[in-house]
């Protein structure tokens, strides 16, 4: 029982229990369904709220820990091992967040196999809160593996036309880079007889040479999950396709995971290697935000070209990360955040519009600030942040990470802080066209053709509004105010960077 | 007395022409016969390498070989007459529908 | 002549009864009516457990069995932790085996009391496989699994396939036992004998003569042959395809664990210092299969068929964790990995057959890919169990594919063959390509399939899909069993 | 801290009022503004709005009676990581409340001006419910444009720096569905569009300014950078003028300087009073604003001061010529923005700091009264046109009837803008007509008012330390007073040219009260800072911010001089466009002997279209490429669909002869060569299902093994 009753444990497999039920439920009852799922959620979301009242913001170091032993047989020293701290409790809040708001997204969009999606879902929240609090390399892959399994369902079923391709694409694709990163997981584990990571951390001493192999190889699986440039290939497709709540966790959280893997193993296991890489990590990252930007800005499909700007907005998280200085990794996770909340929200609000035209083309839109105030409103709020205005999320995690990322001596070239802030120009560019085509300007075409099939465009209902505000007030809160969240992250950054700074040799 | 050399020279070469058989003869029956030759060379060598020796280990399982190879025989054989009733033919190039 | 040593009788206890039981069963048989064969079905199934209570019973015991005269360390055969735990894991494989028999006789028309006896042989040679410590044991082992199993392949008999299939295993086993045998003989010749543990210390003291590796190589040759080794593989699609389903089912699991226990025992003891030469060998081996099984595998429309080349890609997959047998530090490691992905291997792939057996009509139809169109909407749990399978086969959480799996690169990394790990996980990828296609058939297109309620059926897939499940969450005693499977070493 | 000060008359806590008031006012707006009635609407906006400039008083007063000494008024933590610290804290000091009583000032009237202008505005364009959604903006401007010249930080700075940036975007694309003509058109929002996308290049700049500030200076908080700023200066001056430089190019975004101007001609697509208050009296001065503030930093390296005043000084010159040849009315007064503008930038780089504010306070006056009035005008044609359209419809004439108005179609499109169609509105809107001419003589520079004083001391300044750049500016005062005189004849004198301006109709008092306002402003401007002694108000009242500033006199050659080239100018334009009227047709006079040198200046000297040639097309093309052939036909369709799927096709084709999987691989399929096929054909052999070659695959198997042993 006191297993269960660990906070960690219990908003990790809360959701387990909504599974459960679920199954014994009517699968006609479609409202009962999703108010189940909901407030299994809910719960889930009231749990890690309760995290983070426990939570000790100032220690850097794990908290509420639960550690019992796993597999310890045959030279196997394999631990159930969980723990938050700094660099995983926003994303956990993150997670917890947009799965309820994801799932409430889902009351008109999904009519079909209800009870499976539900099932999915919850599936789906507990690999993700899993991996965020997972401390044992053997656990963390299960977690990590584990999402991918509700998310192809997600994709290949309630997907759109090509939702096979883009299911497998997904899944074959993740499943490249974790491979590789079940290989380098078992180094350590193998030299240093345990798979805890804290464990691991503190005995260090790596060579350098096998630290830069075990680096590419976890980079390897964290870059595509990321996905850096250019191993973006499938992240539109599996954007474009997947019904909105996927996408919105696709974007949200599951993206995160990537990055959060480099902060939580690349960074403190291979100090050293992630040192030396740090200019070729900043490379890649630099290419990545010109690179996203500048396709979003020639798409005409309005999720892929949100879907390019997470290419973009990642890359500036993947800079922050190796700039390896507590402002760009603190910039980094908060940047994390932001885009969980900036991207999430922009896929909702693309949803919803899809739910009514049922098209994604830009060009058939036009002037719908004028016909749907309220939308085209939350839309460019939405948009600003996503582009980076200052006063808005958006713009705190960027320009720490550029701040970061500028003066970093592991990069050592304030070169790529200066490229990648031409991001935020050609993000500016593609955010406001975008914009500007869909919400301003002269009535689009679809209004006419709606109107042939006699139906009117409609404002945002009272449900969608219920869940934008949230969004909305995360995205003003931490533009306005993110002292808050920094002071979640920052000691635990600190304490990460001393470490560095300790254990390598070219950090001074 | 001829060297064991010649023994374990001609078993190779019993082997071989078994193997080839295998893989040249169409008829079930003639490879099923070329097998048998295999398995007779090997024990040939058997009885020449319990010779060198001076066992009685290679000869015991020389016999051993035999019985089990006249068991394979009652199953082989069973096995080609049940097809020989249906396809009325024991060539095993016509015994490929099962491919790909 | 030597009076009889109960201690020898002990050694080989559980086989004896089985064997015994075996051949009561094929007389008691003949009194059993057409109409309730369920209860030589029954009787099998009962023998089975009966054997696996004592074999379970001999856990941790360590003896030699039927030793030449003063000579203790000269002996046919061996009880060790290695040898009860393969065994154990065939009869497993044979109660699992009669649970999927029994309906699907019944359904085809080919109902007769010798399928189960000729079972309860094949797996006693099996069984004696797994405890042969001379090298005429395992040949005489090998027979006595593989002659009941070309029968049982060609037990359909108004099938046309499935008399392909007897013949065709028939044959190329035949042939292959050829070259094992010749194999031993050279063995023989070049050590002056077949025990296992005389041919250790003999290898050990010379520098290792020609004469000698190609007697070994050619012994792998035709164990190779049995596991389903690239390029000694070809046999296995076409005869698990023409041969009945269950009958493939058990042959998939329980040949391969036999072979596997004779590769390791043989290997293991016998020729740990021709590891250099060897080793090569079996990368190259392992490396192929793992790429050819998989690869083809992609190609298949038939479900048997991509199956067997699955099968066949997971020998390579165990085989690689062989490939550094002959580094005593690894060793242990790799016997445990092999084992226990043998284990998870065993009830995944029982579970996907019985998902097949469940779904095949008369006249092999719905045996294809597309036949599972549409399985989640009229059979969930089905469909459920079907997705576990095929995750694990993948090697995915949480299933035990994937807690093996980790379990055998873990062996490989261990050793330091890290290119062969690349080469796993790759394929383990391009393996994901075709068992997702039957997942996506299942839930992602309409479809009609149809399939009878058979209890045993569903309960040994139901039970599958569970163990699969539970076992990876908790694999703390699987992992302590598997470690316990110590090769006796002289 | 707070209070260290404790006065009893100081009022600085009242600092974050600033911000709050105009939000308050918006959030009001927004809330539970859709159930009041336009005066009501204007009513809270201009309450906010006139709350931030009694704030301002109170702040400036308190300023005062501290002798000059300023506060820093913390509110809130802000960014804290890492080495980095900011707040959200206000910096009260004459600087910062000169400009809070600009912006809140002109603001002020400007908003009540607009309550009149909107009026007609959202009826004309026939969506009154937009009313609300104006004075939303216009007070989240205020915010914003607070934020700006209160922050205490660089980046606090930079927060209000963009925000105005927003704010423009949405006032400039406030009737974003159609065009200046009030066509369905994308005109209004592309503009807005650029406007936003230009700044934001500027915007790098000043981003990339803070990092190096950050690094080198170790803050961006504005006191610590000025004390740890000498001592770089010493070590590594090439740092501060690489800061300088990018704060640079971010004041040439914000006040539209060569060569990032462009933006703002275009930004006249928004509602006249957004013209007058955003893009003339106070966001575009944002940036003069910035290098005051940041003058320790200019101070510090000279090289990069002559940059700037360059700049400013070309940018006068270059757009003065521009506005020559527009005939829009509010186009020529953009023009002339970005040419005052450049005035100012030129005065701060020449560190002549005080003339720099002062020009910018007259500026914000007059150019605000020039461009209201213009509204003015453009309002009164339009309800002159309208009239002319109920009479040709024999309808009443009656404006104030929604429902009239918005059945009433233009019979044409016609451009109340457009000067060709204007003419001796002298006489139908006299009071705007006076409005507008004091509004020019400012300008233009005439003594006594307030342009005069504040151009004069630019001048003098220049003429002492850059006398190139001062005939570069004398010439542009010139062109300005060409430019306006020619304004005034072909508006308000001679005939007018269409049935509209005859018919123009004067504007209400709403809008004319808060103009004469602006006017008097405008003639007593100068007051603040006349070069006598003892009369330098404004200099000494920056001198509490700026340290010692040289404080000059009155140059008679300089006044004399500007005086006269300002006449002569103004009889010029009369020669050519006062002494016979021209007709609707008539081409431009100067086009005759000007020749392509018009041409030129009517159409920009063709920036817009290097611009979109260079800059817009090219960025479109790379990025068309990268997208349509890097990413999607190479990285997307050959690599993934044709390398990696098509050599699992091929596989799937190596055991049969059809796809295997039609259903799942028709996603994949894409076709395979013809070579793929034939290898695929051979592969297939292998698996042939004869029993034969399965023993020879065994046997060759023992054979490579054998081999091996052997060979090794």
């Amino acid at each position: 029982m006191e297993f269960f009753l660990q906070p960690l444990t219990l908003v990790t497999f809360f959701p387990l229990l909504g599974v459960l039920l679920l199954f014994f439920l009517p699968s006609d009852k479609k409202n009962l369904l999703r108010w189940t799922a909901m407030g299994f959620t809910l719960g889930t979301l009231g749990i890690s709220l309760w995290v983070l009242e426990l939570f000790n913001a100032p220690n850097p170091h794990l908290q509420l820990v639960a550690k019992y032993d796993w597999i310890t047989v045959a030279g196997w020293n394999i631990q159930y091992h969980m723990g938050v701290d700094g660099l995983s409790i926003l994303l956990l809040l993150l997670t917890t967040f947009l799965t309820p708001i994801s799932i409430f997204s889902t009351w008109t969009a999904v009519e079909e196999r209800v009870k499976e999606f539900m099932i999915f879902f919850l599936m789906l929240e507990i690999g993700m809160v899993g991996v965020f609090l997972a401390q044992d390399l053997f656990l963390f892959y299960v977690f990590w593996e584990f999402t991918l399994i509700p998310m192809y369902f997600l994709i290949g079923i309630w997907g759109g036309p090509r939702r096979i391709y883009a299911a497998i694409k997904f899944f074959l694709y993740t499943m490249a880079g974790s491979g590789l990163m079940l290989l380098a997981l078992l180094g350590p584990g193998i030299e240093g007889k345990t798979f805890s990571l804290p464990d691991l951390i503190s005995s260090g001493g790596i060579p350098t040479n096998t630290q830069f192999w075990l680096f590419l190889a976890f980079t390897a699986a964290f870059a595509i999950k990321v996905p850096m440039w250019p191993l973006h290939s499938w992240l539109p497709d599996a954007h474009v396709e997947a019904p909105t709540a996927g996408s919105v966790i696709l974007a949200g959280v599951l993206l995160k995971m990537g990055t959060y893997g480099f902060l939580r193993f690349n960074i403190p296991l291979f100090p050293q290697a992630a040192v030396d890489l740090a200019p070729w990590m900043a490379l890649f990252a630099t290419i990545g935000i010109l690179y996203g930007a500048a396709l979003a800005f020639a798409q005409s499909d309005v999720k892929k070209l949100v879907a390019y700007s997470s290419v973009s907005h990642l890359g500036f998280v993947i800079l922050g990360l190796f700039a390896l200085n507590p402002e760009g990794i603190s910039g980094a996770i908060l940047q994390m955040f932001n885009h969980g909340i900036s991207t999430g929200a922009l896929f909702l609000l693309v949803g919803m519009i899809y739910e009514q035209t049922h098209t994604r083309e830009i060009k058939v839109y036009g002037g719908l600030w004028k016909i749907t105030p309220v939308f085209g409103t939350v839309m460019l709020i939405v948009a600003l942040s996503s582009m980076g205005l200052p006063g808005l999320n958006g713009f705190i995690g960027e320009f720490t990470i550029l701040l970061g990322a500028f003066g970093s001596t592991a990069i050592n070239n304030p070169w790529y802080a200066g490229l990648s802030a031409l991001g935020i120009i050609m993000a500016a560019i593609y955010i406001l066209t975008m914009f500007q085509n869909m919400f301003l300007g002269p009535e689009g075409s679809i209004v006419e053709e709606l109107k042939k099939r006699g139906h009117v465009l409609r404002d945002l209902n009272r449900r969608e509004i219920i869940i934008m505000i949230p969004m909305l007030i995360f995205i003003f809160w931490v533009g306005l105010y993110p002292k808050p969240f920094f002071d979640l992250i920052g000691p635990t950054v600190d304490n990460l960077v001393a470490a560095l700074q300790t254990t390598t040799l070219a950090l001074p | 007395m001829v060297p064991q050399d010649y023994y374990i020279a001609l078993s190779a070469i019993l082997f071989t022409i078994g193997a080839l058989g295998v893989l040249i003869r169409r008829n079930a029956l003639i490879i099923f016969m070329s097998i048998e030759m295999m398995l007779n060379a090997a024990n040939l060598a058997f009885v020449t390498f319990a010779n060198t020796y001076q066992h009685l280990n290679g000869r015991i399982i020389a016999f051993f070989v035999i019985a089990v190879a006249a068991a394979e025989v009652a199953v082989g054989l069973a096995l080609i007459v049940a097809i020989f009733k249906s396809k009325h033919s024991i060539d095993v190039d016509q015994m490929s529908s099962l491919k790909g | 002549m030597p009076p009889i040593n109960f201690n020898d009788i002990e050694v080989l206890l559980p086989l004896i009864i089985l064997v015994i039981w075996a051949c009561l069963l094929l007389l008691v048989d003949l009194f059993i009516p057409k109409k309730h064969k369920w209860l030589t079905a029954l009787l099998a199934a009962f023998g089975l457990a009966l054997t696996l209570g004592f074999t379970l019973s001999q856990l941790g015991s360590e003896s030699n069995g039927f030793c030449a005269t003063g000579k203790p360390s000269i002996c046919m055969v061996v009880l060790d932790g290695f040898s009860v735990l393969v065994n154990a894991l065939l009869l497993l494989t044979g109660l699992l085996g009669v649970a999927l028999a029994y309906g699907y006789l019944k359904r085809m028309g080919i109902e007769r009391g010798e399928y189960y006896t000729l079972m309860l042989f094949s797996i006693s040679g099996m069984m004696l496989m797994a405890q042969a410590s001379d090298l005429i044991i395992v040949f005489l082992a090998l027979e006595l699994l593989s002659l009941p199993l070309y029968v049982l392949s060609a037990f359909a008999r108004s099938n046309s396939d499935s008399q392909e299939a007897g013949l065709k295993y028939f044959l190329l086993g035949a042939f292959s036992s050829g070259f094992i045998l010749y194999g031993i003989a050279l063995v023989y010749g070049a050590t002056g004998s077949t025990s296992l543990s005389q041919i250790f210390e003999i290898a050990s003291v010379g520098t290792s003569s020609l004469l000698l590796t190609i007697g070994a190589a050619l012994i792998l040759v035709g164990l190779g042959f049995k596991v389903a080794a690239v390029p000694f593989h070809m046999w296995t699609p076409d005869v698990y395809q023409g041969a009945p389903t269950p009958v493939t089912a058990f042959m998939t699991a329980g040949a391969k664990i036999a072979g596997f226990a004779a590769l390791l025992r043989v290997f293991g003891s016998a020729f740990p210092n021709l590891s250099e030469d060897i080793t090569p060998i079996l990368w190259a081996l392992s490396a192929a299969t793992m790429i050819v099984g998989n690869l083809l595998a992609i190609a298949q429309t038939n479900i048997k068929r991509m199956l067997a080349y699955s099968s066949i890609a997971h020998t390579g997959y165990i085989l690689m964790a062989f490939v550094p047998y002959g580094n005593p530090e690894v060793a242990p490691v790799s016997i445990a990995a092999g084992l226990f992905y043998l284990f998870a291997y065993t009830i995944t792939n029982f579970g996907a057959w019985g998902v097949v057996i469940a779904l095949e009509q008369k006249e092999s139809k719905g045996l294809q890919i597309s036949d599972y169109a549409g399985l989640r909407r009229k059979y969930p749990v089905l469909a459920g169990a079907m997705t576990v399978f095929m995750f694990s086969l993948i090697g995915f959480p949480p299933t035990l594919g994937m807690v093996g799996k980790f379990y055998l690169f873990r062996a490989v990394l261990s050793g330091g063959y890290t290119g062969l790990a690349i080469i796993g996980v790759v394929t383990s990828l391009v393996s994901a390509f075709y068992y997702l296609r039957v997942v996506v058939n299942m839930y992602m297109f309409a479809g009609e399939p149809k399939t009878d309620n058979e209890f045993w059926l569903r309960f040994t897939i139901a039970g599958a899909a569970l163990v699969t499940v539970v076992f990876s969450l908790v694999p703390q005693g699987l992992f302590a069993w598997a470690s316990r499977a110590v090769l006796k070493l002289f | 801290m707070l209070f260290s000060e404790a006065t009893t008359t100081s009022f600085f806590s009242l600092a974050p009022w600033l911000v709050f008031a105009p939000v308050i006012g918006l959030l009001i707006n927004i809330i539970i503004g859709g159930r009041f009635s336009e005066k009501l609407i204007g009513a809270v906006a201009s309450v906010a709005s006139g709350a931030t400039f009694i704030v301002s008083l109170l702040l400036a007063y308190s300023v005062w009676v501290g002798h000059g000494q300023g506060e820093s008024i913390f509110l809130a933590e802000w960014i804290h990581v890492g080495s980095l610290s900011l707040d959200w804290t206000f910096r009260v000091d004459s600087l910062s409340t000169t400009m809070m009583l600009v912006v809140s000032g002109v603001g002020t009237l400007i908003h009540i001006y607009a309550i009149g202008y909107m009026h007609e505005d959202v009826r004309f364009k026939n969506d009154p419910s937009r009313f609300r959604r104006f004075f939303v903006f216009l007070n989240l401007f205020i915010a914003a444009m607070m934020i700006l010249v209160s922050g205490d930080s660089y980046l606090m700075l930079f927060v209000g720096w963009e925000g105005v940036g927003l704010c423009s975007f949405l006032l400039i694309g406030f009737w974003f569905e159609m065009d200046t003509l009030a066509r369905p058109s994308w005109a209004n929002s592309n503009a807005a569009k650029k406007a936003f996308i230009v700044n934001r290049i500027g915007d790098l700049g000043f981003l990339i300014a803070g990092f190096l500030m950050f690094w080198y200076l170790g803050s961006l908080q504005f006191d610590e950078v000025f004390a740890a700023a000498p001592e770089l200066a010493d070590t590594q001056p090439g740092i501060i003028i690489a800061i300088t430089l990018f704060l640079l190019v971010g004041v040439a975004g914000k006040s539209a300087q060569i060569p990032l101007f462009v933006w703002l001609p275009d930004a006249m697509a928004g509602p006249t009073p957004v013209s007058a208050l955003i893009h003339a009296a106070t966001m575009v001065t944002a940036g003069v604003y910035l290098i005051a503030r940041s003058a320790p930093l200019y101070n510090l390296v000279e090289g990069a001061q002559s940059v700037v005043v360059i700049v400013g000084a070309a940018t006068a010159l270059f757009a003065a010529t521009i506005a020559v040849g527009q005939y829009d009315i509010k186009k020529v007064l953009a023009y002339s923005t970005i040419s005052q503008l450049g005035f100012m930038v030129a005065a701060v780089g020449m560190g002549a700091y005080v003339a720099g504010i002062f020009h910018l306070v007259t500026h914000a006056f007059f150019k605000a009264l020039l461009f209201l009035s213009a509204g003015s005008v453009i309002l009164g044609l339009e309800r002159g046109h309208h009239l002319l359209a109920h009479a040709h419809n024999g309808g009443a004439a009656d404006h104030d009837d929604e429902e009239e108005v918005r059945r009433t179609e233009p019979a044409e499109v016609f451009d109340p803008g457009d000067m060709r169609n204007m003419g001796g509105i002298r006489k139908t809107m006299p009071v705007t007509f006076w409005l507008y001419m004091i509004g020019s003589l400012a300008l233009v520079g005439i003594i006594p008012f307030a342009g005069f004083w504040s151009k004069d001391e630019i001048l003098l300044d220049a003429s002492l330390k850059y006398p190139a750049v001062y005939w570069l500016l004398s010439t542009a005062a010139f062109f300005t007073a060409f430019y306006m005189g020619r304004q005034i004849w072909m508006v308000f004198f001679g005939t007018a040219r269409h049935e509209a301006a005859a018919n123009a109709q004067e504007s209400p008092k709403i809008m004319t009260v808060p103009l004469m306002v602006l006017a008097g402003l405008s003639i007593l401007g100068g007051l603040l800072n006349l070069p006598f002694k003892g009369f330098h108000n404004l200099g000494h009242w920056l001198e509490f911010t700026l340290g010692e500033v040289e404080l000059l006199g009155l140059d008679p050659t300089v006044a004399g001089l500007s005086t006269l080239l300002a006449l002569a100018a103004i009889f010029i334009s009369w020669l050519l466009y006062g002494r016979v009227t021209l007709k609707q047709a008539d081409r431009d006079p100067l086009k005759k002997p000007l020749g392509f040198v018009f041409t030129g200046m009517e159409n920009k000297w063709f920036v817009d279209e290097a611009y979109k040639a260079m800059i817009v097309d090219r960025y479109t093309d790379v990025c068309r490429f990268l997208a349509d052939v890097i990413d999607s036909r190479f990285w997307h369709d050959w690599f993934h669909e044709k390398l990696i799927v098509g050599t699992y096709n091929w596989f799937s084709n190596t055991g049969l002869n059809y796809y295997a999987d039609q259903k799942i691989i028709d996603a994949f399929a894409n076709g395979l060569g013809r070579t793929t096929k034939y290898l695929s054909a051979s592969v297939r052999r292998i698996q042939n299902g004869f029993v034969r070659s399965y023993a020879l695959s065994v046997f060759l198997g023992v054979v490579l093994i054998l081999g091996y042993l052997i060979l090794k």
